[in-house]
């Protein structure tokens, strides 16, 4: 098969480049999620292309991307039961409105 | 242009588009579902990549469980089906910009390295890679600590995300 | 006994610090106790010192019964003591004067424990300055002297008086007399730490008998100044600290407030020895240090002692305060004292004239008595102004009169004493001040003659002051009731009856005393 | 016992006697007298001793006897103090010894020994007398005890010693000891009342003026002492030591060492004697009780003044060639001729008849300065001893008429001025021994021709400056001597002659015998002494005796001075002056019953030329003013302390200086919370991006990587 | 390997701070129990030290060293000489004396007295590490407690000022001088922070001489010297009693033992070159800190800018670099150090029975607290040097040694002895003489055993070493000696 190893890596680039915007830009709490987990699979995606071409007989990269998996689980259950419980108390999920933390 | 790199590229143009959108569109549910869909494109990426078992569990993990939850979530938070006002923060330009940069540095990066237009590295005959990719896992010379490690982590993050998200009355 | 004369100047020495800790741990009300462990205790020294009297062998020469201990290594300062006639007299003079003033200050009612050490380590103060045979340690002692002179003015000086300083700016009187005794001696004597301090730099040791060598034998440039310079310059500093003490005109001031302010005790011993550190300090440093420069400016030594005894006289007349007249009447006294010096000083060292140095000798005897003769009579004189004064609690001239009908007994001591200080022939102070004034004459001979007017006031203040107190038509105030004034008791008369019985032995047969002051003398200069 | 032995205890019986009375029986009136007495008897046999065996000693002006010890080491050498009994000193002895024993049993009667205590009597004043009841129950009032009687004592005892050590002393020192002790008790006794304000202010002023003059006495010593070396007279007066003396030359006026140390010391005498201008204080020391008039201001204190120009005679006049005389002594010669001549016209009219004996006093030793002073050393000496006798005499005879006085005056209960001359009058019937002493005295001093010794003397002293050709001298002398003579008579008169004035007089009565006796032994001499002096060559009587003063005291000097040959005409002069004086007296105060009769109550002489005023405003004065407002005030209290003051104000002014206007402005605020402040604004202007949008933060993290990232590569450009 | 002595000494305090922290903050007794102890067993350890110091051996001893980061060529490397001995000792003494004077203390004494404890080991770090990195450290350690101990327990009206005026003089301080310290390792390519190895290191003199000012002045800061000088004064007042004690007595020599052991033992040259800077800012303290002690009428100001004035002397000897110079100024850290906190042991009790240190306020006082005027008397002879205590021993020799430099400084500096005795004795008139304001009358109780303990231990050390100067001066000579030799036998 004869895809560059290239391409894999300018579409993770490309990918984790538009979940960054995501994550910059979007007012949404849950918005912001979501660009994290589109950043994560941009990682995903260059450890099973590098696991692939490099070496498949070492099994490191699958392994990783499992275990972002589990991080990415991880991740989303406790963000959202953030979001959720904040969103109890201040009835919003505008992360701007989220500013306690401030001078 | 083999067929393969045309599924590829099939395959990235989906991603990205949908990924687009999941940063762009107002509506919250949509954008959870073009989620739903460039993860789909990824998972097609594995199997491209002979990452059979990641496919799946791209498929059943990402797609079944977590954007699920989003849409779960997105449900539980709105007050209304549209969010009426502008999704993007006032300073997005400066978001894109940066982002745009970033993309642009690791391209940059990326076409100046030597090597990387290697093509694959030939498949050994035979080769489990589920059944190695499981040794893998639960072997103790090999990922068995990072493994459970991750493991405890995801437990933890259960009960916290439980204990967080339960309403104290 | 061995270890005694071995010993007998550090026991002479530190014996009344050993009393003084010893008293301080009695307990503070115990005042007798207190009254008479002090006064035994100041009695030891001065059995020692007559002891040192009897053994001290005047006519050999150099120091006598020499002790030496390390003391400050780092500078080379050592603890080195030792006496000749010179200081054998002072030391003698000292330890005389302590008891009595301990006896005289038997009526401090309050606060006995802190004046009795206090007193006590004024006595080692003032004998350390006498024996030291190291630069630092006489400055050493000399400093140390200053602290429980202080307090005592300060503490237990008379309450009344204010003294106004500039505009509204008041003091108590006391406090303004102890400050300014303090801080006038501090300063008078940063001179002298300085130049100390020079003299150990340059010859790294304060050892005064290699001193007297070294420093006279140094040539050539100090510190890029030529010697001449610096020592002259050093000289000066010498003498303003002395100067100071003695005290010269015009750095007298402090005297008659401190005096005044101090308690009897304290204006005897102030006048009696204290005064005598500063001339001391010219006869054991000055003038062996500096002959050079001592001689160069003799004329203005005894410029400043004419002066002193001039305007020391005038001012003590002009005094309607008991006190202060007898306090201006030690500036007078003392600066006959310098008179001697200058006089010696302008003779220089070995000067071929021989009669010269004959008239220098006799100079310096008549200074060294006069400063003995005038421990004696000032003591006297304060101690007896003390007496009226504890009992009519007034100082001024003009509130006594007629006296001498109620206290015969005090009123002859008066006399007696006045008559002393006056310097009455058959009396001390008239031996001194002969032999001044004949050593001075053909040395200084203009001085001399100047000083004369001073004598003639002498006289004057003296006599006003009895006239006042004594003669006169009788102040009926003191004569009934509650104010009657009361004879001079058992114990003060105890007190007078040394210092007289010394004023006339030295009056009529002063060959015993100023045999060894002679012979020291001749040997020292 | 030595000769020396006995001279060398002279002096001890009385000033032990001093200090037995003051330390012991100063409470008990009859031993301290005793003691006082007794001692001036042991020390008056004693020199009698001495004189006789003086008189024993042929030649004794060459072989004296003298014994010295050390005294006061110097260096190398000793100054030797010791005794010295020579003609002069030998007669001098003489006549202190018994002026001083008569005085002193005089004044047992003088201060009412034996008489009860006054009732309001007090020390310090004189006695008011006391009442008595006597056995019919009548009050009268009597003399009462002088309440210091034992002080007394011991002062005359003290005072005895000092004269004696003075005389028998062989060198200057003991000689000023001697002198200055004297000093002190002129002081004291003149004192004595220390409660009258008048006594107690003339015991100081007579202090401070014969101080004046012992400052100069103690400076000619020194100056002596430190030109020969050695104090002691006969050392001194060795020829080629006065040779070396007299031709060494002092910066001062041209004068030769001798002649400047003579002047010096002759200022100390000056003093003593209350010669012009120093003689002020001695008419105010007549406020003392009489027998210390008699005794210190006539017959010893003031007598050795001129004892001591005598002693040192020879160094006076060591540059002395015989005629022309040297600066010194022409000095001396007019200060004592014109103090001679003063002080009589101030006596003339002097109304107190102790005053008057005062003047005359002064007057006499003047007469005996200017002997010296022309060089007439014997006839000086001659006079002085006589003068001792009359003028104790007289103020002895002079005491008894006031306490006769003071008694009627008792008596009668009033109140006047027992000094007073006008007061008395016809007292010669009230108290004849009284009335002949004084006149023998009165006539002794004026000189009455033949009988008296004051003629003698004075005539020998007119015949010297006659002699030696000093015409001023002697026509000032001579109008002296006739001075002298008519206020002699004119107390005479006032005091005996005539009807008693008041009803005191009218009840004065005669004085015990303790007071009479030594009128009469006194008088005895007034009269006697006078013989052992007469010239040889003097008309009739010439010769019949020999002039044995003459010989004896002469003998003192390195050569005898020849006796002058016999001449009229100051033999006439004297005759007349004497006489004439007297006659004038008694004719002019004969029937003088007031002062306002008085012609000779001239404010001038009254007021003794002004000169106390003038002291006062001079000397007295200025010198309270220098004292008490230059000295004091001025210079000590205002520049001295106002510039030590000044320094701690400027200490203080430093200080808070220093702390308010640098270290708090600079150090504090612009150093320390400057920078403080800066680092404080910049923070809460820089907390404006704490934003708490995480997004921002994110941003700006992200932003830094990037840079960050950029640089590396770029910089360090390894990947 | 004997007994590691210092590592103990240093770590004591640590120790106890800790075990302080344990105990309950309501058992107050038992707190202070522990903190006297603890600070018994230092003081009586540093005696050890002090004594058992072998002069005739000199050089360093009871030398520890154990690694801590060798790749950066740290290590934990303790040793004391005789400069730095009586200071270990001073510690010790001060520290013990702190806490009798805290007994009173009633505000929160668990946090009080463990913070006072970390700042005395941080303290005895300094003085007993021959290391760079760890002097460093310790200093640290020193400085950050007082911020706490003086804006808690401070004096109300000034505490968050002073203290933080404080904090920052010091770290800024120790930051330049850090700065010269990092450069000092990079240039001396040896890769350690020892000092025996940085003392070998011959940097270039032209290095020393730009090196020399960041050094020392960053840690003259925390020495006083002018001008900056004030956080001083104002630290002393706000501070509470005890740790004021530690502020002037051992705090500030802090600053001036590390100028001499970094700055002029490492760069020695440097030292030569600057030291006519020193020694001018040394006399601007010297005469400038006596004068404004003079017009205070804050009794604790009075003290605090005589301690400046102090502070100033001991910079003196340094700047002098002879032998007596050096000397004095060794015992006048250990003199100064001892008289101050005397003082401001006697200033707090009188406060805390007044409630007022102003001066005209005050009055009388001898009656009801004699010792303490007593002390106080005792301490103002010594701090106007007046002979026969210990001032005068440690001046003496810095004059003379500023006398084999330049005369004419020596001669300006003893006008401050006149002024110093002239506000001492006034203020010693003032305050404990005179008539006692009728405010007082009654309220004024006696003073606690252990104060008195304290006073008079304190008082005994300065005459002890005033009538024997032997006590203390050898030592100091073996550490000058040393000094000596790396100036080059100056």
């Amino acid at each position: 098969m004869s895809i560059p190893l290239s391409w894999y890596l300018i579409l993770s680039a490309a990918l984790f480049s538009i979940g960054l915007f995501g994550v910059l830009a979007r007012k949404n709490a849950i918005a912001i999620l979501l660009g994290v987990e589109l950043m994560l699979n941009a990682v995903n995606v260059n450890l099973v292309a590098f696991w692939r071409y490099l070496d498949p007989a070492k099994m490191a990269g699958q392994v990783f991307a499992i275990i972002v998996f589990a991080v990415a689980a991880a991740e989303v259950a406790v963000g959202l039961a953030l979001i959720i419980s904040v969103y109890r108390r201040r009835k919003t999920v505008i992360a701007d409105e989220i500013d306690l933390m401030k001078w | 242009m083999t067929p393969v790199q045309i599924i590829f590229l099939l395959c990235a143009a989906l991603i990205l588009a949908s990924a687009l959108m999941v940063v762009t569109t107002r509506n919250l549910i949509h954008a959870a579902l073009w989620l739903v869909a460039a993860l789909f494109g990824v998972a097609m990426l594995y199997a491209i990549l002979d990452a059979g078992f990641l496919a799946v569990v791209q498929v059943v993990v990402y797609i079944g469980a977590i954007a699920i939850l989003f849409i779960f979530a997105v449900m539980l938070t709105r007050r209304e089906m549209r969010d009426r006002g502008p999704q993007l923060r006032k300073d997005w330009w400066l978001a894109a910009l940066l982002s745009l940069l970033v993309f642009a540095g690791l391209a940059f990066l990326l076409v100046t390295q030597p090597g990387v237009n290697r093509s694959a590295a030939v498949m050994p005959e035979g080769l489990d890679t589920l059944g190695k990719l499981g040794a893998a896992l639960v072997s103790p010379d090999a990922y068995v600590l990072p493994f459970e490690v991750a493991s405890v982590l995801l437990l933890a993050a259960l009960i916290g995300a439980v204990y967080v998200a339960a309403s104290k009355k | 006994m061995n270890f005694l004369s071995s010993h007998l100047l550090t026991l002479i020495l530190f014996f009344p610090v050993l009393a003084a800790l010893v008293i301080l741990f009695l307990p503070k009300d115990e005042v007798k106790a207190i009254r008479w462990t002090a006064l035994v205790a100041s009695l030891v020294p001065f059995g020692l010192s007559v002891l040192l009297w009897m053994r001290f062998d005047s006519s050999a020469s150099g120091f006598q019964f020499v002790e030496q201990y390390p003391w400050y290594e780092a500078i080379h300062s050592t603890l080195h003591v030792g006496v000749d006639g010179l200081s054998l007299t002072m030391v003698l003079l000292t330890t005389l004067l302590t008891p009595l003033a301990i006896l005289a200050s038997f009526s401090i009612k309050e606060r006995v424990k802190a004046y009795m050490i206090l007193f006590l380590l004024l006595e080692t103060g003032m004998l350390g300055v006498f024996l030291a045979l190291d630069l630092l340690i006489f400055f050493v002692f000399w400093e140390i002297g200053l602290v429980p002179m202080y307090f005592l003015i300060n503490q237990w000086g008379s309450e009344k008086g204010e003294r106004v300083l500039w505009g509204k700016v008041k003091m108590q009187a006391r406090n303004y007399a102890s400050l300014k005794f303090m801080i006038y001696t501090m300063a008078g004597s940063l001179g002298l730490l300085l130049a100390i301090q020079m003299l150990g730099v340059l010859f790294q040791t304060y050892d005064l008998p290699s001193l007297y060598l070294k420093w006279n034998a140094l040539e050539g440039t100090v510190m890029g100044l030529p010697v001449a310079t610096v020592k002259a310059i050093a000289f000066w500093a010498f003498v303003v600290a002395f100067a100071v003490k003695v005290p010269v005109w015009p750095f007298h001031t402090w005297l008659p407030d401190a005096h005044t302010e101090a308690p009897t005790a304290g204006s005897m011993i102030l006048a009696g020895v204290l005064l005598k550190l500063g001339a001391y300090g010219f006869l054991r440093l000055v003038l062996p240090l500096y002959p050079a420069e001592a001689q160069r400016f003799a004329g203005a030594l005894a410029f400043l002692a004419v002066m002193a005894i001039v305007f020391g006289a005038f001012a003590s007349y002009g005094q309607t305060d008991f006190k202060r007249l007898v306090a201006y009447s030690s500036v007078n006294h003392m600066g006959i004292v310098l008179l001697g010096i200058a006089a010696a000083a302008k003779v220089g060292l070995n000067n071929p004239d021989v009669a010269l140095n004959l008239s220098k000798n006799i100079a310096l005897n008549g200074a060294v008595l006069q400063m003995f003769n005038h421990g004696l009579s000032a003591a006297g004189m304060f101690f007896l102004v003390g007496v009226i004064y504890e009992r009519t609690h007034t100082r001024n001239l003009n509130d006594f009169g007629g006296l001498f009908p109620l206290v015969p007994i005090y009123g002859g001591i008066l006399l007696f004493t006045s008559m002393a200080s006056l310097g009455l022939p058959g009396l001390n102070g008239f031996v001194s001040e002969f032999l001044v004034v004949r050593g001075a004459w053909p040395i200084l001979t203009v001085y001399t003659a100047i000083a004369m007017l001073g004598l003639l006031f002498t006289g004057a203040y003296i006599l006003k002051s009895i006239k006042q107190v004594l003669h006169g038509p009788l102040n009926e105030h003191w004569a009934h009731g509650e104010h009657r004034l009361t004879e001079i008791n058992v114990r003060e008369i105890v007190v007078m009856a040394p210092l007289m019985v010394l004023m006339l032995m030295i009056g009529i047969w002063p060959a015993w005393i100023l045999d060894v002051i002679n012979k020291a003398v001749m040997m020292l200069f | 016992m030595t000769t020396e032995t006995i001279i060398w205890l002279l002096p001890l019986p009385p000033l032990l006697a001093f200090f037995l009375i003051v330390l012991f029986t100063n409470r008990h009136k009859a031993f301290s007298h005793s003691l006082a007495v007794g001692a001036a008897g042991l020390s008056w046999l004693g020199s009698m001793l001495v004189f006789v065996r003086a008189l024993g000693v042929p030649e004794f002006g060459k072989e004296v006897f003298e014994s010295a010890i050390n005294w006061l080491p110097t260096g190398e050498t000793w100054l030797k103090i010791g005794v010295l009994i020579d003609p002069l000193s030998a007669a001098t002895l003489f006549f202190v010894a018994w002026t001083v024993l008569m005085i002193f049993v005089y004044s047992i009667g003088y201060h009412n020994f034996g008489q009860p205590a006054g009732n309001h009597d007090r020390p310090g004043l004189p006695p008011h007398g006391a009442t008595i009841q006597d056995e019919k129950g009548h009050k009268h009032s009597v003399p009462s005890i002088e309440p210091m009687y034992s002080r007394f004592f011991a002062f005359i005892g003290l005072f005895a010693f000092g004269m004696y050590t003075l005389v028998v002393s062989n060198n200057l020192l003991t000689f000023f000891i001697g002198w200055e002790i004297m000093g002190l008790c002129s002081y004291l006794l003149i004192g004595f009342w220390y409660g009258k304000e008048s006594a107690r202010d003339a015991a100081v002023k007579a202090f401070m003026t014969t101080r004046v003059g012992d400052v100069f006495m103690l400076l000619g010593i020194a100056f002596l002492y430190s030109a020969t070396g050695t104090l002691s007279f006969r050392e001194i007066f060795r020829p080629e030591m006065l040779h070396a003396l007299a031709t060494t030359a002092t910066p001062f006026f041209g004068l030769s060492a001798a002649g400047f140390i003579g002047l010096l010391l002759f200022i100390g005498t000056v003093g003593k004697s209350a010669q012009w201008p120093l003689h002020v204080w001695l008419p105010d020391a007549m406020e003392g009780p009489t027998p210390v008039s008699a005794m210190i201001h006539a017959a010893t204190m003031v007598s050795a003044g001129v004892y001591a120009v005598l002693r040192m005679f020879p160094l006076i006049t060591a540059d002395f060639s015989g005629h022309a005389l040297t600066p010194t002594m022409s000095i001396i010669a007019f200060i004592g001729a014109f103090t001679a001549l003063f002080a009589a016209t101030i006596a003339v009219a002097q109304n107190d008849i102790k005053r008057v004996l005062a003047y005359s006093t002064i007057s006499q030793l003047g007469y005996m300065i200017a002997a010296l002073g022309i060089g007439a050393y014997v006839a000086a000496a001659f006079h002085l001893i006589a003068h001792a006798f009359f003028k104790a005499l007289l103020f002895l005879g002079s005491g008894s008429v006031i306490h006769g006085v003071e008694h009627g005056a008792l008596h009668t209960g009033e109140h006047l001025d027992a000094n007073d001359m006008f007061n008395m009058g016809g007292l010669r019937k009230k108290m004849p021994i009284t009335f002949w002493t004084f006149l023998i005295g009165g006539f002794a001093l004026s000189g009455f021709p033949l009988l008296t010794a004051g003629f003698w003397s004075k005539d020998e002293i007119l015949a010297d400056a006659f002699g030696h050709g000093h015409w001023a001298v002697f026509a000032t002398l001579a109008v002296a001597a006739f001075l002298t003579a008519f206020y002699t008579m004119r107390q005479v008169t006032l005091t005996f002659l005539g009807e008693p004035r008041t009803q005191a007089a009218e009840h004065a009565q005669e004085t015990p015998w303790t007071m009479t006796l030594p009128l009469v032994v006194l008088a005895l001499f007034a009269v006697g002494y006078g013989w052992v002096g007469i010239p040889e060559d003097f008309p009739l009587i010439g010769g019949l005796l020999p002039n044995w003063f003459h010989e004896f005291v002469g003998g003192t000097l390195a050569e005898r001075p020849e006796s002058l040959p016999f001449n009229f005409l100051p033999l006439l002069t004297s005759l007349v002056v004497a006489l004439g004086g007297l006659l004038v007296g008694w004719l002019v105060y004969r029937k003088v019953k007031s002062p306002q009769q008085d012609r000779l109550q001239i404010p001038l002489l009254k007021n003794k030329y002004y000169f106390d005023e003038a002291y006062d405003f001079l000397f007295v004065r200025p010198a309270y003013w220098v004292s008490e407002t230059f000295t004091y005030m001025f210079m000590d209290r205002a520049i001295i302390d106002g510039i030590l003051h000044t320094f701690g104000r400027v200490a203080l002014w430093l200080g808070s200086f220093l702390r308010n206007y640098f270290d708090k402005p600079v150090i504090n605020e612009f150093i320390g919370d400057g920078t403080g402040n800066i680092v404080k604004k910049a923070g809460s202007s820089l907390r404006r991006i704490q934003v708490g949008r995480i997004q921002s933060y994110m941003l700006a993290s992200f932003i830094v990587v990037v840079l960050f990232a950029v640089l590396y590569y770029f910089l360090i450009g390894g990947v | 390997m004997q007994f590691p002595i210092l590592s103990v000494i240093v770590f004591t305090p640590m120790a106890a701070a800790m075990l302080i922290l344990l105990i309950k903050s309501e058992r107050k007794n038992e707190i202070r129990v522990t903190a006297l102890a603890a600070a018994s067993l230092a003081l009586l350890l540093s005696l050890w030290v002090y004594f058992s110091y072998d002069k005739a051996v000199a050089g360093y001893q009871f030398v520890e060293k154990y690694n801590w980061m060798p790749m950066l060529g740290i290590s934990l490397h303790f040793g004391v000489d005789g400069m730095s001995a009586p200071l270990v000792l001073l510690t010790g003494v001060v520290m013990f004396t702190g806490v009798l004077i805290s007994w009173g203390l009633d505000d929160r004494p668990r946090e009080f007295f463990a913070f006072l404890f970390i700042l005395a080991s941080g303290v005895f770090g300094v003085f007993a590490s021959l290391d760079l990195f760890m002097l460093f450290f310790f200093y640290e350690i020193a400085v950050f407690p007082m911020y706490l101990l003086i804006s808690i327990w401070g004096w109300i009206k000034t505490r968050e000022y002073a203290a933080m005026k404080l904090t920052l003089y010091l770290f800024i301080g120790s930051v330049v001088s850090l700065i010269g310290a990092l450069v000092m390792y990079w240039q001396s390519g040896l890769h350690t922070f020892d000092m025996l190895a940085l003392e070998q290191a011959a940097f270039s003199p032209g290095f020393q001489k730009l090196w020399f000012p960041f050094v020392f002045f960053g840690f003259a800061v925390l020495g006083g010297i002018f001008p900056f000088h004030n956080w001083s004064p104002d630290g002393h007042v706000a501070a509470p009693t005890a740790v004021s004690m530690f502020h002037a007595g051992v705090l500030m020599k802090l600053g001036a033992f590390a100028a001499l052991r970094v700055g002029i033992m490492l760069l020695p040259e440097g030292a030569k070159s600057w030291s006519w800077l020193i020694m001018g800012l040394a006399l601007v303290n010297i005469v400038y800190g006596a004068f404004i002690a003079m017009v205070q009428t804050d009794f604790k100001y009075v003290i605090g800018f005589s301690s400046v004035s102090h502070m100033g002397l001991v910079m003196m000897g340094f700047s002098t670099l002879t032998r007596v110079g050096l000397t004095g100024a060794g015992v006048q850290m250990f003199s100064h150090g001892v008289m101050t906190a005397l003082f401001f042991a006697a200033v707090g009790m009188v406060y805390d029975r007044a409630h007022t240190r102003d001066i005209p306020r005050l009055g009388g006082m001898v009656k009801p607290m004699p010792l303490v005027a007593v002390a106080f008397i005792i301490g103002g002879l010594v701090s106007m040097g007046m002979p026969g205590f210990s001032g005068f021993v440690a001046e003496f020799p810095i004059f003379m040694g500023i006398w084999q430099v330049r005369p004419l400084v020596a001669i300006i500096a003893a006008i401050s002895i006149i002024v110093t005795a002239a506000y001492i004795m006034l203020v010693i008139r003032r305050v404990f003489f005179g008539s006692m304001p009728a405010e007082f009358e009654g309220h004024i109780g006696p003073v606690a055993v252990q104060d008195k303990v304290a006073l008079v231990f304190l008082c005994v050390i300065m005459i002890g070493l005033g009538l024997f100067p032997s006590l203390m001066v050898p030592w100091v000579q073996t550490g000058v000696q040393h000094l000596l030799s790396l100036l080059g036998g100056a």
